[in-house]
């Protein structure tokens, strides 16, 4: 990981209070999973102290390239929102384990929520290009909110679910799933954690891979804010930390709460 | 111009990372050679390992951040047998934050800790508020305090620093009391407890409800408080609370510190002291300074032959 | 869905200015129609005019501000005579801020000027930190903070509502010391005592040399004792301390104050109370709120009935 | 007084960190007299909390512009630097009395140093326009930091002072003053303190106005922050504000320092 100044390539709204940040910079090269973040300094005043974790939605080593995809809603998200091309952001990455790719070599199902659908867009593209069929299953609040539907739909078979019924079928990931019976192999996922725990509770003894979200502080293991129990050791001090033994872990690895 | 010495360190600058903010330093070896450091203050170290609070664990306030981590620390034999080993293979010497429940567990890490080789001062944390039992009584009360200090001083092979609380009506008073109770240097501050409440459910963004107040929005309420302690008290001082660059270095050694901690800092730029290093003798320079002791205290050094106050 | 109730204050809502950065309402009469806000809490008013401390009285600090003004004020006398009935033509109720060096001298100040019919409540300011002389001592010690309310609702017309200065180890002891003697609201947190130094005088930008903290970075500790203070009595709190927006009113409100003043945003933006006035309804509905009283301690009401710790 | 968004015509260095800002918007109607102010909120993040007080140097009621020099040494006044055209600022104002230009019928001395220049220019100018012969003398440290002077040679007479020699006369404002024992009306002067009192002392007898700083709170008279004991008074409460009552004083009528 480095600190580095990257370059905003262009940065405009895919759907309702979603951003796509593509932006420039050798910190590309040191990117080695889907499913890896970066923690972005949204301008250099300190009254949004803290750096922001995104997910890699995207990477391109030769290009320099990657992108991030985002929701503009509390305040530093929405100043990273206004941001132009040409500007430079103080990126802080790549961080955390990712995904493992090689854990699937013939059919894979990603099921993503809101803005966990993102990194799983780069590990789609890998899992095709290691000749891996992929299923995908999408969920979002409401038809405004969509995003990327076609980008997966051209890697895979792809199901959208909103909350709503705005848009493709009325309901949560978890309807279609348990509609579609889909058989796979391995089972990636990201998003709000009631849809993780739904998943895990579905399928407890297949291979699943997570990847949680937390409150971060230094975003490399050094401040324990991150932590999850591991689930052999509820009542000891057996832990794991979102930040670098994750964000993704095995299914079971972790407790998905506290 | 950056060599300071105080009781039991050999600084080569007085530059050092904050508690809790550093790990036991392995993440931070990833991005920097150690041995630049003035010094390092390790996590807290309480004698059983201790998982700490459910998450959310911190949550962002204007200039600064809450944290209810609520010591979570491997233990005492970990970093005794894992961390402090490790840690000796850079050449800066280590500051261990110890913690407990009772005066008999700070004694019995206090003992321990103080032998390993590399560390050549302890740092009591008294005030950590995060801690239900313990922490927020040792740091608010100056006899508790005292007594405690005494318990450790008299089984620590290593100086004794005592990390004072913020959160009290008098520093001063506090300052005097582990000063008598023997304290070898204090350092300050420690987090002030604060709250912040996500409007959309109306509950505490921190699962613990409660938590420590660290960053730049702290900084004029250490500053204060180290300028009256540092004037009250002949041990020395080392300051922390909201340092964020080079001038914010230079304010609390003016204040009274003789060294500095940076803790929250390191979040927002894992290379800050690092960089802090590099750019204080330039600074220094510039405001006319040889070396850095010679800021310390100027602000109420200078005060006392001339009054700025309206004739 | 604005409406409060609270001892002596019938409020068309819960935004007000705080003391002491609205002046007497002259200035900001200039802006807008003074009859919208909730009520308007006057600049400290002292038994003689004051001049205060020397300059420079401000300094900024991150997410925040120093003062030392030192109760400047025209004086009892004065305010009676022209500031009162100046504002008189305004529909909106007085809370009148008073301070002392003396007992004696507070209650004087109470007996006068609970007189005036727009005054419709007394604020006592008993922790304003930048008075040598009385200030500080009132605010820090219970006995003697309750021994002050005693004796000045002894005298007073009106409700009293006590001003808490945030500059203690135990919030609670003092709200319920006032609370005990005969206090009919609590007003929360007046400033923090901080510092800044000028790295390159090496002095105190204040020429005070510290002064009081106000604005967004002292936010998280207000609500933190705010959330404790109003859960531990039964009189109603106003809070107070770096609110800028609408949804830090509503933070407040959740955390347990009945209604909210406003001070350091008034120069950032002074057309801020009215804004927030105008704001308060649609945030409040699209939260799922009918009427303000409804967030009023959430944040503690909820944690009863459920708690989120971890099991 | 109004609170307005106002649009950055343009800003850009004229000097070592000194900087010239115009701005466009219905607050320029509202402008009095020359040596008013305004305050500037830099931004919309808390951390530099409060608005930064700085002269108008020069307005136009019919374009509906106005221009600020500014030096951008602090915080705040760095990041007002780095604006860029179109860009809108929160803009309060304007502020203060400002200098009385019926006060002078014939000649008026204008003594400005450093940052304290750019009020005198349009002072200048509105003198000029009425008639009255102006002369100019301005103090800076440097070269580099000299800046305006070929816009006063082309409304008065103009002596410039810079500390080390580099260009013009070396040394202060006084020194000018002392050699050239200028005959005039009115003195008008803008600077730092010590200079301020040296031109108090060195014309207790003459008319005299001179426009003076502090740190402020609210800018328009509400909070204290900014007053001045009055002369005839120093031993008890009497007082003026600078922000309202000022910031330009007849010599005489304030202590110049706390
Ligand atoms: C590993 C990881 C990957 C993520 N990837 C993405 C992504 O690809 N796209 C995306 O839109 N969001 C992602 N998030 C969530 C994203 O970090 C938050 O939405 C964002 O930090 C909120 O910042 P804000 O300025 O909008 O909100 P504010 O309320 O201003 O944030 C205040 C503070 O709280 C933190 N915070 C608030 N909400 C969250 C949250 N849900 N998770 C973690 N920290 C939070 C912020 O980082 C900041 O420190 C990810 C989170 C993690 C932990
Ligand atoms: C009536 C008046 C008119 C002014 N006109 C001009 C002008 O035309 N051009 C110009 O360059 N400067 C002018 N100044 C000074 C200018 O206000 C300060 O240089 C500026 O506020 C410094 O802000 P900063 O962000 O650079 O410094 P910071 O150190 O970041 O400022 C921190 C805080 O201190 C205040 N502050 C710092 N220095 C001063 C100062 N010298 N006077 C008042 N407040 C200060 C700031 O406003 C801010 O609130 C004027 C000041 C006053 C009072
Ligand atoms: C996440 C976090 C964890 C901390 N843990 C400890 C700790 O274990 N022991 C301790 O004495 N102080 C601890 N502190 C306090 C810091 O060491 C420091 O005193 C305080 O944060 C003020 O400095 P800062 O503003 O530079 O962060 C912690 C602070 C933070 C932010
Ligand atoms: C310039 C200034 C003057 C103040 N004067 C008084 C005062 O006279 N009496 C008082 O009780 N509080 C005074 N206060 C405190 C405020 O009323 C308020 O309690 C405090 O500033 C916290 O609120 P804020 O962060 O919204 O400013 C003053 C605050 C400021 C900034
Ligand atoms: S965020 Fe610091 S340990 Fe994970
Ligand atoms: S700045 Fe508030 S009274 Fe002048």
């Amino acid at each position: 990981m480095i600190k580095a100044w990257m370059e905003i390539i262009s940065n405009r709204p895919i759907a309702k209070n979603i951003y796509k940040m593509e932006l420039k910079g050798e910190l590309v090269q040191r990117i080695t999973r889907p499913g890896q973040f970066v923690q972005i300094k949204v301008d250099d005043s300190f009254d949004l102290l803290l750096r922001r974790p995104i997910s890699i939605a995207e990477y391109n080593a030769e290009k320099n390239t990657m992108t991030l995809i985002y929701r503009a809603e509390g305040a530093g998200t929405k100043r990273l929102s206004r941001k132009k091309a040409s500007e430079l952001v103080d990126v802080f990455g790549p961080l955390g384990n990712g995904f493992p790719v090689e854990e699937t070599k013939e059919k894979a199902l990603l099921v993503g929520g809101g803005i966990g659908v993102p990194p799983l867009y780069e590990l789609s593209k890998q899992l095709v290009q290691n000749g891996v069929e992929v299923v995908h299953v999408l969920g979002f609040s409401t038809k405004a909110a969509v995003f990327y539907e076609q980008e997966f739909k051209e890697l895979g078979e792809t199901f959208v679910a909103t909350v709503d019924g705005t848009f493709g079928a009325k309901g949560t990931v978890m309807d279609i799933i348990n509609e579609q019976r889909f058989t796979f192999e391995t089972l990636y996922t990201c998003g709000p954690t009631p849809m993780l725990k739904a998943i895990e509770e579905a399928f407890p003894h297949k291979k699943v891979f997570l990847s949680l979200e937390e409150r971060m502080g230094c975003g490399i293991g050094a401040c324990f804010a991150c932590v999850r129990r591991t689930k052999t050791d509820a009542n000891d001090s057996g832990y794991k930390k979102i930040c670098t033994d994750g964000p993704v872990f095995r299914i079971g690895e972790v407790m998905l709460e506290c | 111009m950056l060599t300071v010495k105080l009781p039991g360190l050999e600084l080569k600058n007085p530059i050092m990372p904050a508690s809790g903010c550093f790990g036991f330093g392995r993440e931070f070896a990833k991005l920097y050679d150690l041995s630049k450091l003035g010094a390092i203050m390790i996590k807290a170290t309480t004698l059983e390992p201790r998982f700490g609070n459910p998450t959310p664990r911190v949550a962002e306030t204007p200039s600064g951040m809450l944290n209810a981590i609520g010591l979570q620390n491997p233990g005492l034999k970990k970093v005794m047998e894992e961390e402090l080993p490790w840690l000796s293979q850079f050449d800066v010497p280590i500051i261990a934050n110890i913690a407990g429940s009772t005066v008999e567990e700070y004694v019995e890490v206090a003992k321990e800790i103080s032998k390993a080789p590399n560390v050549k001062a302890l740092e009591l944390n008294i005030s950590c508020p995060n801690v239900k039992q313990g922490g927020i009584m040792f740091g608010t009360v100056p006899e508790v305090a005292g007594h405690l200090t005494e318990a450790v001083k008299n089984v620590s092979s290593v100086p004794v620093y005592v990390k004072l609380s913020p959160n009290v009506t008098d520093i001063v008073a506090m300052a005097k009391a582990v000063e008598k109770a023997g304290a070898d240097g204090i350092t300050m501050i420690n987090t002030l407890l604060g709250m912040r409440i996500d409007v959309k459910t109306g509950r505490s963004i921190i699962a613990n409800g409660t938590g420590g107040l660290s960053g730049p929005a702290v900084k004029p309420i250490a500053v204060r408080m180290i300028y009256q302690v540092s004037q009250s008290v002949e041990i020395p001082v080392i300051g922390m609370g909201g340092i964020m660059n080079v001038d914010d270095c230079i304010e609390f050694l003016q204040a009274g510190a003789k060294a500095v901690a940076i803790g929250t800092a390191n979040f927002v730029n894992p290379y800050v002291c690092v960089e802090l290093i590099d750019a204080l003798p330039n600074r220094l320079k510039e405001l006319g300074f040889d070396h850095v002791n010679e800021c310390v205290g100027r602000s109420w050094k200078d005060e006392k032959s001339s009054s700025n106050s309206c004739p």
